[in-house]
């Protein structure tokens, strides 16, 4: 790595943190969304002033709000994320508990759409508006139109209850047992990657053709290189940026995409934690939930962000 | 900068005879060019002339092959050393292409592959035609850039082309299609998208690279002077047809089609200060309304009753071209009034 | 053609252009007959569907027949019926999660865009950190806050379009700011305002309009995931999504529950996507040059 | 207003103007950098430099697109901001500019007559009907069918789509037109009859331009003076005549010895002055004279001192430390342009 990729990536990092610092503000407003008092809220209706006022104090809801957000920011920085109104237990232990589930199929879900996308959207650019094109074209579309969870009953339907090849529900620990995990995920995962897929074809595909169809693949043609050439050594490295971008927004929208999967297929996963909290009104958990899945979306940016200087020249002209 | 007089008939380097081209558009077929017959000798270096839109760069790209095959359909001949271009297999073009006959374009910024160094861009032409190692190829390649004029070679041979301006991309163009050291080499408005110093440097370089390799040059661009300080032939294309063909000091001085006289009459250059320029009245016709006929008629102050029939291109004595059937008896003005 | 018939002639060649556009799309003319029935058949709802929604019977999870033509789910309920009146749930949450996010994200993006500076630095960073978090998750949490429910859920996703749509504008915005018939209507002595109106907007929204068209599926989308987690639509009022989550409980009995309303999510999310995608091809500047 | 006046005030007066813009890593990009001439009325006023001279900069100053960071611009005498943002709205109407790219110019959302009415429909002076008269004289008088009036830019060459913008900017009945590079984007024939229409609009309306282009037959052809441009400084400016016929700076003498002329081999000059290297870094300039990278002539003294202002002939200034003492090449050995009647014209013509 040249000193110029290092002082990129340091500029990058130094860039993250204004990012980190707006994040904490957004998921500590969070709470202010609420309507009327919030602890009277988060209480419910047949509470008595005294739970309230207990909450209220619990909370910090008393402070002005800047000593609020200090207060949970001294917190958040020392890796406490408050406690859980309903358990009473930290938050962030629940959150790490569950965290392994969702990565888990995130991970297998986006490994699983790249190897499948990629050679669709090479198959469909090379071959432009021919009956492939069109065929992959259609899967696509299909992709993005389909609703996850929906995959996700139909694939239980058939492969966990018809043919049994597969768990309905659970999920297991990767680190205990990581060929069980595995075959929980598969099915999750398959449901999870059926948008991703579709996505990245579709953005692979017209990225492609954007390159292929250049001024510079014109002059690659003119000094007398195989079209084989031209794709693999030039097209494929051009198009690469694009597909880190994609990738990017995909895992963002997969790790979104996995709240109603894990509902599916009952995983005891971050995006279970949200639902059940958001429904109950438990806010610590909902924040911390939120605020670590932004760290982790920030993270994966980042480190896409690095990639890209180390992959486009042009990045390092400051 | 390279004889005049080389026209003489014998094994022209290209041959280009009736080349028309169409391409399928949402509206059928639609026919660009037709017609288009000239040769270039070895050596020579031709100017082709004509406004936006008279198809003298898809003419440069058919010559190459490089026209959508999805798309286009091309009739003619184009015979590169005897050999015929078109209909060519793709895999036999592919080895004539940059080793034989090269091409560089307008806009150097995005001719250039953005994420490879001009190095690397430079040794992958001559290993697709050559059988040379990687080091040799670093070697010629950098030798490669200091024929073209760039300072400190060697360094530059590792930049990416945004490292550098634009004249050193045009530079670093040139020094790719010229690695293979091809007997052609098809400039398309290379200087167009450069200043006026910058400019003169790169057709200084192209000139001197003529002249040293011995390679001709079809040199294609809107710009009169530019042909005449470079070519040694013109030819002027009109509306997608070859109108008029000749030696650039004869043209100058006498042309023989309307409109080429139109074109050197209405540079404000070599008109009197604060005159009235000669314009040519009317506007190119769009493709899918071509006149009968002559096709630059309408706009053309000498029409008259036999123009309205087919002009077929003359073969002159003084071993040119032209397309208009009153070239005969018209006194036509050129450059000196 | 006379300059008086000028309004006739350019509503013609809209006309025209808006039926060639449909006769070069099949797939565009499709999509909007397929949304203009759904439309008509929301409105007519009460009148198309044989039964009340909410009326439940005897006959539980009954398999198609010719009184229940898709059959009844778990309390007995004419599932038809329940399709029936989803949709314009379904295309209500879409509608309402769009404008919201369009209200919010036109004029932050605008103001960005044209203001440039410290402004668009600032509204840049905001959106960056907001789409930083997976946006079914950030919709969830807005809703819980915001208290569950459809209209709330929805606004909640309309909240987590914002920033996207902002974005957009922004960079349009800016693109079209630098345009130079804006810097020439500045040299007529446009005031700001006017110059917003009259030239950026509707210059910069073309592809904000393509955009709008996709999101409507991701919105009909994000309901039904909504709906599905108890979030959105309430019981005992019908929703796609929340279709789906009965039928999910009754999976191992009656698995033919789930394929009406996956299939009605599907084929909507579809059209709005094949008219968005033919949308933006059509309003493509690379390509309009050739009509 | 300014007819009484016995000599006239110039229609703009540019102050030793800077027009600076912030680049990355704090530091800032001179485009224009202490400029100083003066317009007067009627008068053809040529700018001619590579691109990154700052001509086109300088052009969007004079008529307020861009605010100047240093020194100031005068209206025929009147500080345009000194005025109120509404004043200025109204003032800045007498100053306009006609841009490179036709089809940039125009709104593809307008058709031609609303474009063309654009200006008048601003303030709403006029009644509709009038204003709709007005614009339509115009278009006839540019030489476009009132056809055009109901039809999309698209629709249109680049040639028509030029005669638009200037019918455009007629409506206004401005002092001052800015011709930033007006013909540079259309083919010769068109390019012709542009400049034709352009010395006709000049006689019948009484028009002052400012001229911006890299085209040295063109400015040649049409200015009365010209001022030659180099990284942000005039370095040359005279009568026409005097800076192409005996050039004082060696930028000057470059330009001419590069621009292309039609010419046969026996008439073209062949003694060329090839420029060395490209353009330096707006960010750092050279020290001293700014052309000194480049110049044949460099001299030791070119790093250390800017090089003052010397008038070489009566009008005609040069910033060269060696203006007038040079061994230049005149006019007549670099570029045959046709001068006032006089050519220039190199030996042995045929």
């Amino acid at each position: 790595m040249s000193r110029r990729t290092l002082r990129v990536i340091g500029w990058r990092l130094l860039q993250v943190v204004p990012v980190i610092v707006l994040a904490t503000f957004a998921v500590f407003g969070l709470l202010q969304l609420v309507p009327g008092d919030p602890a009277a809220v988060i209480a419910g209706e047949t509470a008595t002033a005294e739970r309230i006022v207990q909450i209220r104090e619990m909370l910090g809801l008393d402070l002005p709000l800047w000593q609020q957000y200090l207060h949970w920011l001294g917190g958040a920085v020392q890796g406490d994320l408050s406690t859980s109104l309903i358990t009473g237990l930290p938050v962030i232990d629940e959150v790490l508990r569950r965290l392994p589930n969702t990565l888990l199929i995130v991970v297998c879900a986006l490994i699983l759409a790249i190897s499948i996308a990629v050679p669709l959207g090479i198959l469909a650019a090379t071959h432009v508006d021919g009956r492939v094109d069109r065929f992959v074209t259609s899967i696509a579309s299909l992709g993005v139109a389909v609703p996850n969870f929906w995959v996700g009953m139909i694939l239980v339907g058939f492969f966990a209850l018809n043919l049994g090849w597969f768990p309905t529900t659970g999920a297991a620990s990767l680190t205990e047992d990581p060929a069980r995990a595995l075959w929980h995920a598969a099915l999750p995962a398959i449901a999870l990657a059926s948008s991703g897929i579709a996505e990245i074809t579709r953005q692979l595909r017209s990225a492609l053709i954007e390159v292929l169809s250049s001024q510079y693949v014109r002059t690659l043609q003119a000094k007398g290189l195989s079209q084989g050439r031209i794709l693999w050594r030039h097209g494929l490295k051009n198009v690469s940026l694009t597909l880190l971008t994609v990738i990017g927004l995909v895992f963002n929208r997969t790790l979104g995409a996995t709240v109603a999967i894990e509902a599916v297929f009952a995983i005891p996963g971050t995006g279970s934690l949200v639902v059940t909290s958001a429904t109950n009104k438990d806010f610590p958990v909902v924040q911390g939930v939120v605020f670590v899945l932004v760290l982790i979306v920030i993270l994966c940016n980042l480190l896409i962000d690095i990639l890209y200087s180390v992959l486009d020249p042009r990045m390092n002209k400051q | 900068m390279v004889d005049a007089t080389s026209t003489a008939p014998g094994a022209a380097l290209l041959d280009v005879r009736d080349l028309g081209i169409a391409f399928r558009t949402g509206a059928g077929m639609v026919q660009v060019t037709r017609d288009v017959t000239f040769a270039i000798q070895p050596g020579e270096v031709v100017g082709l002339v004509g406004e936006s839109g008279c198809g003298k760069t898809v003419t440069g790209l058919a010559l190459m092959g490089l026209l959508p095959k999805a798309t286009s359909r091309i009739a003619g001949e184009v015979l590169l050393e005897g050999e015929n271009l078109i209909g060519m297999s793709a895999r036999r073009l592919q080895q004539r292409r940059g080793a034989k006959i090269s091409m560089i374009f307008q806009e150097p910024m995005s001719a250039l592959d953005p994420v490879f160094t001009i190095g690397e861009q430079i040794a992958e032409t001559l290993r697709a035609h050559r059988h040379v190692s990687a080091r040799e190829a670093r070697e010629r390649g950098i030798e490669a850039l200091a024929r073209v004029g760039i300072p400190e070679p060697a360094l530059r041979y590792d930049a990416y082309p945004h490292q550098l301006s634009g004249g050193m991309r045009q530079r670093a163009m040139i020094a790719i299609a010229i690695v293979c050291e091809p007997r052609l080499l098809i400039a398309d408005e290379p200087t167009t998208a450069l200043d006026v110093t910058v400019q003169a440097q790169i057709v200084d370089v192209l000139g001197d690279l003529c002249s040293r390799l011995g390679m001709a040059m079809l040199f294609i661009t809107h710009d009169l002077g530019l042909v005449a300080q470079t070519c040694s032939r013109l030819v002027t294309m009109y509306a997608g047809e070859v109108i008029e063909e000749g030696c650039i000091d004869d043209v100058l001085v006498r042309p023989r089609h309307p409109y080429t006289s139109g074109l050197l009459r209405s540079l404000p250059a070599l008109a009197e200060r604060k005159s009235k320029l000669p314009a040519i009245p009317g506007r190119v016709p769009m493709r899918g309304e071509m006149p009968e006929g002559c096709r630059f008629r309408p706009r053309c102050g000498f029409a008259r009753p036999p123009c309205e029939a087919p002009q077929p291109l003359d073969r002159l004595t003084s071993a040119g071209q032209v397309r208009c059937c009153r070239h005969d008896e018209l006194e036509l003005m050129g450059v000196l009034s | 053609m006379s300059v008086i018939s000028e309004g006739v002639v350019r509503r013609k060649r809209r006309r025209s252009r808006f039926v060639a556009w449909l006769a070069g799309d099949k797939r565009a003319a499709v999509s909007l007959v397929f949304l203009l029935a759904l439309a008509s058949l929301s409105v007519l709802a009460n009148v198309v569907a044989p039964y009340s929604p909410l009326e439940q019977s005897m006959d539980i999870l009954a398999p198609p027949s010719a009184a229940h033509l898709l059959g009844t789910d778990d309390l007995g309920r004419d599932v038809f019926s329940r399709l029936v009146h989803g949709g314009p749930m379904s295309l209500y949450a879409s509608f309402l999660a769009v404008s919201v996010g369009v209200l919010i994200g036109l004029p932050f993006g605008v103001l960005a865009g044209y203001l440039g500076g410290w402004i668009d630095t600032a509204v840049s960073r905001v959106i960056d950190t907001i789409l930083s978090c997976p946006s079914i998750v950030l919709a969830i949490a807005v809703t819980g806050a915001l208290g569950i429910g459809l209209t709330n859920s929805m606004i909640a996703v309309g909240i987590v379009f914002s920033p996207g749509l902002a974005r957009l504008i922004r960079v349009q915005t800016m693109i079209v700011k630098g345009e130079l018939y804006v810097d020439a209507a500045r040299t007529f002595g446009l005031s700001t305002p006017r110059l917003v109106f009259r030239h950026i907007l509707p210059n910069a929204i073309q592809p904000v309009i393509v955009q709008v068209t996709l999101l409507l599926a991701t919105a009909l989308l994000a309901e039904a995931s909504l709906s599905f987690l108890g979030l959105g639509v309430q019981p005992p009022h019908p929703s796609w999504g929340q279709m789906l989550a009965r039928a999910y409980a009754y999976m191992e009995i009656a698995p033919e529950q789930m394929y009406a309303p996956g299939f009605a999510i599907l084929f909507t999310a579809l059209a709005f996507n094949a008219l968005g995608e033919s949308l933006r091809s059509l309003l493509d500047p690379t390509r309009r040059r050739s009509d | 207003m300014n007819a009484t006046v016995p000599t006239p005030t110039p229609i703009v007066a540019v102050e030793r103007v800077g027009v600076h813009f912030p680049v990355s890593g704090g530091r800032t990009l001179k485009a224009v950098d202490g400029v100083s001439l003066e317009v007067m009325p009627r008068e053809t006023f040529g700018v001619i430099g590579e691109s990154g001279s700052g001509k086109t900069t300088l052009g969007r100053a004079i008529i307020c697109l861009e605010k100047p960071s240093a020194g100031r611009i005068l209206h025929q005498g009147l500080d345009p901001y000194a005025l109120s943002s509404r004043e200025l709205r109204r003032h800045r109407r007498r100053y306009q500019i006609i841009f490179q790219d036709p089809n940039a110019a125009l709104d593809p959302r307008m058709t031609i007559l609303k474009s063309i009415r654009e200006p008048m429909d601003v303030t709403g002076e006029m009644p509709e009907r009038q204003r709709q008269q007005r614009a339509l004289e115009l278009m006839e008088r540019v030489g476009l069918s009132p056809d055009f009036a109901s039809r999309y830019p698209h629709e249109l060459s680049g040639g028509q789509k030029q005669r638009v913008c200037i019918a455009r900017v007629l409506t206004l009945r401005p002092d001052l037109i800015v011709c930033d590079e007006a013909v540079s984007a259309l083919d010769v024939s068109i390019q012709a009859d542009i400049l034709n229409l352009f010395a006709e609009l000049q006689a019948e309306f009484g028009l002052t331009y400012v001229f911006i282009t890299h085209n040295l037959g063109v400015v040649a052809h049409v200015s009365d003076r010209v001022a030659v441009m180099y990284l942000g400084r005039i370095v040359e400016i005279g009568r026409t005549e005097d800076v192409v016929l005996s050039p004082s700076h060696p930028y000057t003498e470059a330009l001419l010895s590069a621009e292309p002329v039609a010419l046969p081999s026996n008439l073209r000059s062949h003694s060329r002055v090839m420029l060395k290297g490209e353009l330096p870094s707006h960010v750092s300039p050279p020290s001293g004279c700014r052309f000194r990278t480049r110049c044949r002539f460099v001299q030791p003294l070119c790093g250390e001192k800017e090089p003052p202002w010397r008038e070489t002939a009566p009008g005609h200034w040069s910033a060269c430390h060696f203006a007038g003492e040079l061994p230049i090449m005149s006019g007549a050995e670099l570029h045959p342009v046709k001068l006032g009647g006089h050519a220039a014209q190199p030996e042995g013509r045929a």
